[in-house]
């Protein structure tokens, strides 16, 4: 069939369309051929074809075979959303032996038959959208993708069990790492466990060998008590600026004997230990616990009368053999380069007194399941006696599920541990006390490999199941059996009837949710956050590691609740990508950035202080403006306030964004 | 400050106590109450469980008149308060509905905007004219008084829009800026029973007794509401429910609104005391919050 | 004898300042003359329509049109002149982009007619008289609906910007005409290059520059040395083509935008307005609501001489009279 | 096909968060009105008021930008910039006899897809009540009143794309 002659101006344009049923994901709603004819008669259309599944083989090598036959040297692709497969298109482009940029996608399936019920809209709005593809297209350029190298180090933040797990997979291949905690030793919250689920073996056994490679390992450089607070760059080139909170010990003097901490004027702890979730009580300068990595001490200048401005006689300075206290350290800074930057950064636990009716904080012997841990942990509070705070041992025990999970008033989401740790601890606390346990539960959730079996487990081993959404702790007695009593009330569903069961002691196990700094970390990382805080991963399938920032990964909690082997896992998936990216050595950068038409300029300065990176400055000489490219991230701001029309934004030219709302719209 | 007032039909009856302390204490606080003209009934619990299209409409069209003042509406009974939140909720969320309510207030020239802000006599008190403010009105500080505040269950429930709809705190955070000493009540937003109290008067009964018990062990001098029907079951009931529990003592029970009028010296007659069951002059009294029998009451400024 | 090329002026909705400007060329305007035949030149010279009518097509070298075109009679004398032109210019503001005639496209033409015949305070009409485009013998050309620039009804080959044009690039374009020297059709005859890179300000301006609030130029002083940007004020500089000799930023006022948009930019309105709210001191919504308040004529500000040739022309919901 | 209005929206989105947001409510099968017709932009930043003109002046009933919220640009601050830029085009746009409701500015992040359906839906009906506004034939109507003759002279060098 011949055409006619359609050129841009500059050269004569020959387009292909390819329109994707994608099964009938697209073709179930959208007429593809209707498309596909429609778009033929537009100018400068040489093949208009649609395929079953474009992103196949057969679908790319189609693309492939009609450059050579048809001289095309446009491509349009209608199917999915171009974060999904635009590179897929590029690449079948390149192939076909056409710069890649003469390639536009078109998402009509996302944007299109996934969203739309009236089949006749919906083809009509993909006709337009694709018209206006078409037009744009005439207008690309060919573009080149800048390769800039990738600094050979990784920045870990949070030394959790993700962080540990991906600093040492890094090291194993030999990557220098930055592993960075904000608390004075690593570890996280595993470190706080007694045993693990389901297995029940001991966490610090298993963890606290990993802790001690770390601090080790002359691949990585441990910073803990140090927070990242600042981080520039992209992909295989970030900067980033840490700061270290001062300890007040010469950290490279102190070997950890603890001489300073029984020399003390302090005989007994004055502050809360956080470490214990406050059931015990520690002194100013203190070790988180004895397997702490680093094994250094801290002095909390809360807590410390000498840092309060009190007079106090030193003793722990006294008692410093090595002269390693130093009440003067203030804080300082460590700026280090990056390729890649792995985000392990955590959760917390859901404050349990948001749930007013459990009566944490009002009745003394309402728990979490993080203090109970340390309760039946032989290092905690009570050198692992499950005991009431006035020193009875529980006959009967409470174990509510599901507290700030699974709620609309809290949150919605299941935070797919508990339903597991609260088994463990229901098992531990029945190992050390023989007391009654009493598990309220909605659904038991034991998906993962031993844990159905452990459940049954526990039902063996007679503990009670009441299957019911508690409705409240109260220690209002109705009867003389629940006098002294906790009363947990509950719906039995099983039973179908309200029961009230008084107990000694009431666990909630608390669900897990983003820290409150989520959003700072999220924004100083320039990554997402899905709705309820967690970290967004890119893909929730095939990218569950990656985020929206390349060379940004995150794994572990930070990205939703998970158990530790599934956190384990995420971890060295995340270390393999960072490693990929420092094997590969370079990075390809987007080339949609902008420049400066020096003709057109006036160097009226607009743009300059418009910039966020700081990428345009003004060449007096010339009196005009001139971008960075290495520096422009391509946001397009200064293309859209420059006055004179001198700024072009590779991709985003002002031609080919004007076509394709003329074309777009030209469409009825 | 100004509000439409919307007393409901409780406080011109069983309730009058409530909204002669209310009105009261507004005025010594100089915040006005213009009582809407031509209101209706709420349409209690009742008319919603019925038909909830009508039972919203009877209840919006409170609303709407309150709309016309173009001022907040001031609603003290527990009751009217959820049913009109209600039947804004609904009709927020259902457009349907709304239409239909719209409807009908139509064929009574009348429209609703959705922008009426129904507010509490707490809501108000505590946080529009604020707690600090109402200290420095305090002439007798409830000194030593030991309250158990109860809300009652629609207050609060299922959402409120100024508190913990579990542990709800104003009325305690009011109280204990007059003075008072408020006792750890954990039943403070319980169900008192409503009706049930006369229909099925064990059940009902029982959890009064529940009530009054709990404030009882935590040796509370009087019992604080903010809702008619409660204050009526937790007062009127308490000979039956004694006979039946013999471990029950005479407690008072009052309107919150008693209490602080009590606190701002108000004439204890305008504040309804004569109207209670179970007479509060005696603890209060004993406190030394009031004058000792054989003063003249209102000259002691209560 | 060779005979002279003939060149023609003519104006439509104007306010006479174009043919000001020509007499602005002084003693120039005398070699121009020695060496052209002006054929018609209504504020200067006594020839008639049916002069023009009877010369061949194409007979006039060159036309200068000021103004912009309002009425049929305007869009006669276009036509014809066009017809009977090799080159036509529109000359000025105007013509070029509909001047300030245009921003009348923001009020029906009887929103006009009530205000011109009734409304405007100098007015007295005791016998509420309005003009009537016929009466028994005698026609009046047809008052449009819409103001155009000329380039709106007739093709135009070259513009001199300017509200005036200034003298020195006139005569460069008379000089190129006579010479034949010609920039490419369609040409604007200034340079394609923003007032900023002419203005003796320049220098003062900040690259960081942050506009906490826009001041109005009659209520405040204005520092005669200091970028007007910089000082607050709505200064359409960079937005608008150099070649006026920054008359206005000489004379201490900012410039309102007379030589029109660059050659890349399709709406001149749009983009200053673009240049000067991103640089706006303020992120929310209140505080750049509050800094905008010293614009409260966007439409006069930003398209105080093209609403013509704006996107959008033109009111959008204005009454049309589709008959006339 | 129904005689009701469908309006065309165009809608610009930024990659990071609009864009991904519309994604979101296809993979999560949300319905809303076909009325939209997205052009990805990098970030709303790159809005230039030109594009929304040119939309209006090329037939859209109504424009939606949609961009990261505040503080959460992939790009810093490039939708405040816009922002700053919208507060004014609005006003001017409002002078120009177009009604508030066609254009819209949204902060929608990559995780609301179901504030992107509300949106879309909210503006559709909106937009459906106030009617086309359909610039081209505007144009189209104003220029019945000018005189025709000789329209077409010399104007094939005028046309063309000036590139």
């Amino acid at each position: 069939m011949e055409h006619e002659v359609h050129t841009n101006g500059k050269e004569e344009v020959r387009i292909g369309f390819y329109i994707c049923h994608c099964g009938s994901n697209i073709g179930g709603t959208i007429d593809v051929a209707a498309v596909a004819d429609y778009v033929r008669t537009l100018p400068g259309v040489v093949v208009s074809k649609d395929y079953k599944y474009m992103c196949s083989n057969a679908g790319q090598d189609m693309i492939v075979e009609d450059i050579e036959i048809n001289r095309l040297n446009r491509i349009v692709v209608a199917a999915c959303s171009p974060l999904l497969h635009e590179k897929t298109f590029r690449s079948a482009t390149h192939k076909g032996g056409i710069n890649p940029f003469f390639f536009h996608m078109v998402n009509i399936r996302e944007h299109g038959s996934w969203v739309h019920e009236d089949k006749a809209l919906a083809t009509e709005k993909a006709k337009a959208v694709a018209r206006g593809a078409v037009g744009r297209v005439r207008f690309h350029k060919a573009l080149e993708k800048r390769k800039e190298p990738v600094t050979q180090s990784v920045l870990i933040v949070g030394g959790g069990i993700a962080g540990i797990q991906a600093a040492q997979t890094l090291s194993n291949a030999g990557k220098k790492v930055y592993l960075v905690e904000r608390e004075p030793t690593i570890g996280g919250h595993m470190a706080l466990f007694d045993k693990t689920f389901p297995t029940l073996d001991c966490a610090a056994c298993i963890l606290t060998p990993k802790m001690t490679d770390i601090g080790s390992d002359p691949n990585i450089t441990l910073w803990s008590y140090a927070e990242v607070v600042d981080v520039k760059g992209y992909v295989g080139n970030f900067t980033a600026q840490i700061r270290h909170k001062p300890r007040y010990i010469k950290e490279d003097l102190c070997v950890g004997c603890l001489d300073c901490i029984d020399n003390c004027v302090f005989k007994q702890g004055n502050t809360d230990d956080e470490f214990n979730q406050s059931l015990s009580k520690r002194k100013p300068v203190y070790i988180p616990f004895p397997q702490a990595v680093p094994k250094l001490v801290v002095i909390d200048p809360e807590a410390c009368t000498h840092l309060n401005g009190g007079k106090c006689e030193q003793s722990c300075a006294t008692a410093c053999e090595r002269d390693a206290i130093d009440f003067n350290q203030k804080e300082s800074f460590d700026d280090i380069e990056v390729g890649t930057v792995i985000v392990t950064t955590g959760f917390k636990t859901f404050d349990a007194a948001r749930k007013p009716l459990y009566g944490y904080g009002r009745y003394d012997n309402v728990y979490t399941a993080l203090e109970v841990e340390r309760l039946v942990t032989s290092s905690g509070p009570t050198g692992g006696e499950v005991v009431l705070r006035d020193g009875r041992r529980p006959k009967t025990v409470a174990i509510v599920h599901c507290v700030g999970s699974r709620d609309h008033q809290t949150n919605r989401w299941c935070s797919r541990v508990c339903c597991m740790y609260s088994l463990k601890l229901a098992h531990l606390i029945k190992e050390h006390t023989g007391a009654e346990v009493f598990n309220f539960y909605i659904d038991m959730r034991c998906a993962g490999k031993g844990y159905e079996e452990f459940y049954e487990r526990l039902l063996e081993e007679g503990n009670r199941f009441v299957r019911g959404r508690v409705a409240e702790v109260t220690d209002v007695p109705v009867s003389a059996e629940e006098e002294g009593k906790l009363v947990v009330k509950v719906e039995d569903s099983l039973a179908g009837f309200v029961r009230r069961i008084p107990v000694d002691m009431v666990v909630l196990s608390t669900g897990l949710e983003p820290r409150q700094d989520a959003s700072n970390v999220r924004r100083m990382f320039n990554i997402s956050c899905s709705s309820e805080g967690f970290f967004l991963e890119r893909h929730p399938k095939l990218a569950p590691i990656s985020t929206t920032t390349d060379g940004v990964f995150i794994a572990g909690c930070c990205q939703g609740p998970k158990d530790i082997p599934d956190t384990v896992a995420q971890a060295g998936f995340a270390a393999g990508e960072a490693m990929a990216l420092l094997d590969k050595g370079f990075v390809e950068m987007e080339p949609m950035t902008s420049f400066v038409n020096e003709e057109l300029c006036s160097g009226c300065k607009t743009c300059i202080g418009l910039c966020p990176f700081s990428a345009i400055t003004r060449d007096d000489a010339k009196e005009v403006a001139v971008i960075n490219p290495v520096l422009c991230k391509g946001c397009g701001v200064c293309v859209a306030a420059c006055p004179s029309g001198a700024i072009t934004q590779n991709l985003f030219e002002d031609c080919e964004i004007f076509a394709e709302i003329e074309e777009v719209l030209a469409h009825a | 400050m100004k509000y439409a007032y919307y007393p409901g039909c409780s406080l011109k009856a069983s309730g009058k106590a409530f909204e002669e302390s209310l009105l009261a204490v507004c005025s010594a606080l100089e915040i006005e109450l213009a009582e809407l003209d031509d209101w209706n009934c709420c349409g209690a619990t009742a008319y919603m469980a019925v038909d909830e299209t009508k039972g919203a409409a009877l209840a919006s069209r409170n609303l709407a008149l309150a709309e016309q003042t173009g001022l907040d509406m001031a609603v003290p009974c527990a009751g009217c308060y959820g049913v009109l939140l209600k039947a804004q909720a609904m009709q927020r969320k259902y457009p349907r509905l709304a239409d239909q309510v719209s409807v009908g207030l139509k064929a009574g020239g009348l429209t609703y905007g959705g922008r009426v802000r129904v507010k509490h006599p707490l809501e108000i008190l505590a946080m529009d004219f604020g707690t600090k403010a109402f200290r420095s009105r305090v002439k007798v500080p409830l000194k030593g008084l030991r309250v158990a505040c109860y809300y009652g269950c629609r207050l609060v429930r299922p959402e409120s829009p100024f508190d913990d709809s579990h542990d709800p705190v104003t009325m305690d955070n009011l109280l204990k800026s007059v003075g008072a000493r408020i006792v750890d009540y954990t039943l403070k937003s319980k169900c008192c029973g409503g009706s049930l109290t006369g229909t099925i008067p064990e059940v009902g009964q029982n959890l009064c007794y529940q009530l009054l018990k709990e404030a009882q062990r935590r040796e509370a001098d009087v019992v604080a509401t903010a809702c008619p029907l409660c204050q009526f079951n937790l007062e009127c009931y308490q000979k039956d429910i004694a006979r039946k529990y013999t471990d029950l003592k005479p407690i008072p029970v009052v309107y919150f609104t008693q209490l602080l009028g009590a606190s701002l010296g108000l004439d204890p007659v305008a504040l309804g005391f004569p109207r209670l069951i179970v007479p509060i002059e005696p603890i209060l009294r004993e406190r030394g919050i009031m004058a000792k029998a054989g003063t003249e009451p209102a000259k002691a400024g209560v | 004898m060779s005979e002279k090329p003939k060149i023609a002026f003519y104006w439509c909705a104007s306010c006479g300042g174009c043919e000001e400007s020509i007499v602005d060329l002084a003693e120039d305007i005398l070699e121009v003359a020695k060496l052209v035949e002006i054929v018609l030149w209504p504020v200067a010279m006594d020839f008639k329509r049916k002069d023009i009518e009877a010369l061949a097509d194409g007979e006039i070298v060159a036309t200068m049109i000021n103004g912009a075109i309002r009425t049929s009679e305007q869009e006669e004398m276009a036509h014809l002149l066009r017809r009977k032109s090799r080159v036509l210019i529109a000359y000025g503001s105007c013509a070029h982009t509909g001047g300030i005639p245009s921003l009348a496209n923001q009020f029906s033409r009887s929103e006009l007619m009530k205000y011109v015949y009734h409304d405007a305070p100098s007015v007295d009409n005791p016998e509420s008289i309005e003009p009537v485009s016929a009466y028994q013998s005698a026609t009046l050309p047809v008052f449009r609906d819409v103001v155009r620039s000329l380039d709106q009804v007739v093709s135009v080959d070259y513009t001199l910007p300017g509200c005036a044009p200034n003298p020195a690039l006139v005569l460069a374009a008379v000089r190129a005409l006579l010479s034949g020297d010609l920039p490419p059709k369609g040409s604007v005859l200034a340079p394609d290059v923003s007032l900023c890179d002419a203005c003796p300000r320049i220098g003062s301006k900040p690259t960081e520059l942050s506009i906490e609030a826009f001041k109005r130029a009659h209520l405040h002083p204005i520092d005669p040395d200091q970028c007007l940007l910089a000082q607050g004020f709505a200064c359409l500089g960079p937005a608008t083509r150099s070649g006026c000799g920054e008359r206005c930023i000489r004379a201490n006022m900012p410039c309102t935008g007379c030589f029109g948009p660059l050659s890349s930019v399709r709406d001149q309105g749009a983009k200053a307005l673009s240049a000067l709210t991103s640089a706006i001191g303020a992120d929310s919504e209140d505080e750049i609501d509050r800094a905008l308040d010293g614009i409260p004529d966007p439409v006069g500000t930003f398209y105080r001489y093209g609403l013509a040739k704006s996107m959008l022309r033109r009111k959008v919901d204005l009454a049309t009279t589709t008959k006339n | 096909m129904p005689n009701v209005f469908e309006p065309r929206i165009l809608a610009f989105f930024c990659n990071w968060c609009t864009y991904t947001a519309a994604d979101l409510a296809g993979v999560s099968r949300m319905k809303y009105a076909p009325t939209t017709r997205v052009v990805r932009v990098m970030c709303s930043g790159r809005v230039d008021p030109q594009f929304v003109l040119s939309a209006f002046a090329k037939g859209a009933d109504g424009v939606l930008i949609g961009g990261c919220h505040p503080g959460d640009c992939h790009y810093l601050e490039g939708n405040t910039k816009f922002l700053r830029r919208f507060r004014m085009l609005k006003r001017m746009l409002a002078d120009l006899g177009i009604e508030p409701e066609r254009l819209r500015l949204e902060w929608i992040s990559a995780s609301e897809g179901d504030r992107l359906r509300t949106v879309v839906n909210e503006m559709t009906e909106q937009i459906r009540a106030l009617g086309p506004l359909h610039m081209p034939a505007h144009f189209k109507e104003w220029d019945t009143e000018v005189l025709v003759e000789d329209l077409s002279h010399d104007r094939e060098e005028e046309v063309g794309e000036r590139v």
